[in-house]
């Protein structure tokens, strides 16, 4: 079971995630925090747009925790993304895990970042403007 | 009261209903799948039409296949390509 | 240039390396923490004692910081590590990386340890306890 | 005041010397090497001797070769295996 687990419309606490996978038994943590960039394809960033199916989303989270455990023998793993309006620099998604080697803790942070962004049921809608000043909004797909 | 399915609707999806939630009703055979359920849904809205064919189906909070066989009182989602993270 | 680098014998503030590395730029952060363990291969730690060659250290640090912005394009990082006496779940080295995408953030961080390890002139004092009850003092020795 | 060079001591070294620094005079001729003082430093505190043999040498700050030449004022530094992180 994993520490934490959330979809929150409130920012994220980093500290908060580290702390909870910090312990007497982990040579090493890592997190991953990712943040909105200014900058995406050529395109500026006015704000983006969170949206989760809550429930399914969490389900998704601990099936990711599940096989971290599993693979790298840790249940100090943290999850939290955020839903909602996001201005550039604020953070959307933080990942804490704590384990014995700092290899498996980067290694398990890394498949935990990476299997979120193609698993979890969330959706991201971004306001844009392109170099010539046309604006728009757009759901932005991950890249598989 | 007949027996119902709950259809969960996100982003692109929520947007072409205009609504996040539907209930729809079973048919009187009881016999329905998930796929079959997408197309009724596409003839009902046809803006779905496109993105329909990237959805994944989740059938109770969990991914399934399209000829995963409906109940009363499911709860399915029709998810597009997502972008969290 | 790196944003932050530091010998201290004060409690490394990891909130403080995150934050020196986020911005509109970086999409991805990876921050990781050593800690240090109670067991190590068999063995009680009752304490550790840190000691560093500071300037040396510290240019050491500098270098690594200048082949990560070669490597991946990124002056964001932070690192700091400390030294004197830590207790069993305290923060030895903190590094933080932000870099426009993750996979980058992750592979610079963990060359950045993996570096630091292998070359910083800093020196780990282990006081420790055998299942048998014998105790002693020793300097360990990073695995090359 | 003759020509010297700071020794700085580490760790084992520093245990096995009882001192974290220390000055040496350059010999007359002003021919010495990194090497050469370290083996005269093993010469004048042989428990050294075990040591030395994994030290590495830092010259001025950086890492260096037995062969590199000192000159008055360097900072030298003999670094036993490191176990930083």
């Amino acid at each position: 079971m994993a520490k934490i687990i959330r979809i929150t419309d409130q920012p994220i606490d980093l500290q908060e995630l580290v702390e909870a996978v910090t312990n007497e038994r982990n040579g090493g943590v890592v997190l991953f925090s990712g943040v909105v960039r200014r900058w995406n394809e050529g395109q500026e960033v006015h704000w983006l747009e969170y949206e989760a199916y809550k429930e399914a989303a969490e389900e998704a989270m601990a099936l990711i925790a599940q096989e971290v455990e599993q693979r790298w023998d840790t249940r100090d793993i943290a999850m939290a993304h955020r839903v909602g309006h996001l201005e550039i620099g604020e953070v959307a998604v933080g990942i804490a895990v704590g384990a014995a080697h700092r290899t498996e803790a980067f290694d398990a942070c890394e498949f935990a970042i990476d299997t979120l962004k193609a698993t979890a049921p969330i959706w991201k809608k971004e306001s844009w403007e392109g170099q010539g000043g046309q604006q728009g909004e757009k759901w932005v797909e991950n890249k598989v | 009261m007949s027996a119902q399915i709950t259809i969960k609707l996100f982003a692109s999806f929520r947007e072409a209903v205009g609504e996040g939630s539907l209930n729809w009703p079973l048919p009187p055979s009881g016999n329905l799948t998930a796929g079959k359920l997408l197309a009724a849904l596409v003839a009902e809205y046809p803006t779905l039409s496109g993105p329909s064919k990237a959805a994944r189906i989740m059938l109770n909070r969990q991914y399934a296949n399209p000829d995963a066989a409906l109940t009363a009182g499911d709860e399915i989602a029709f998810i597009p390509p997502v972008g969290g993270g």
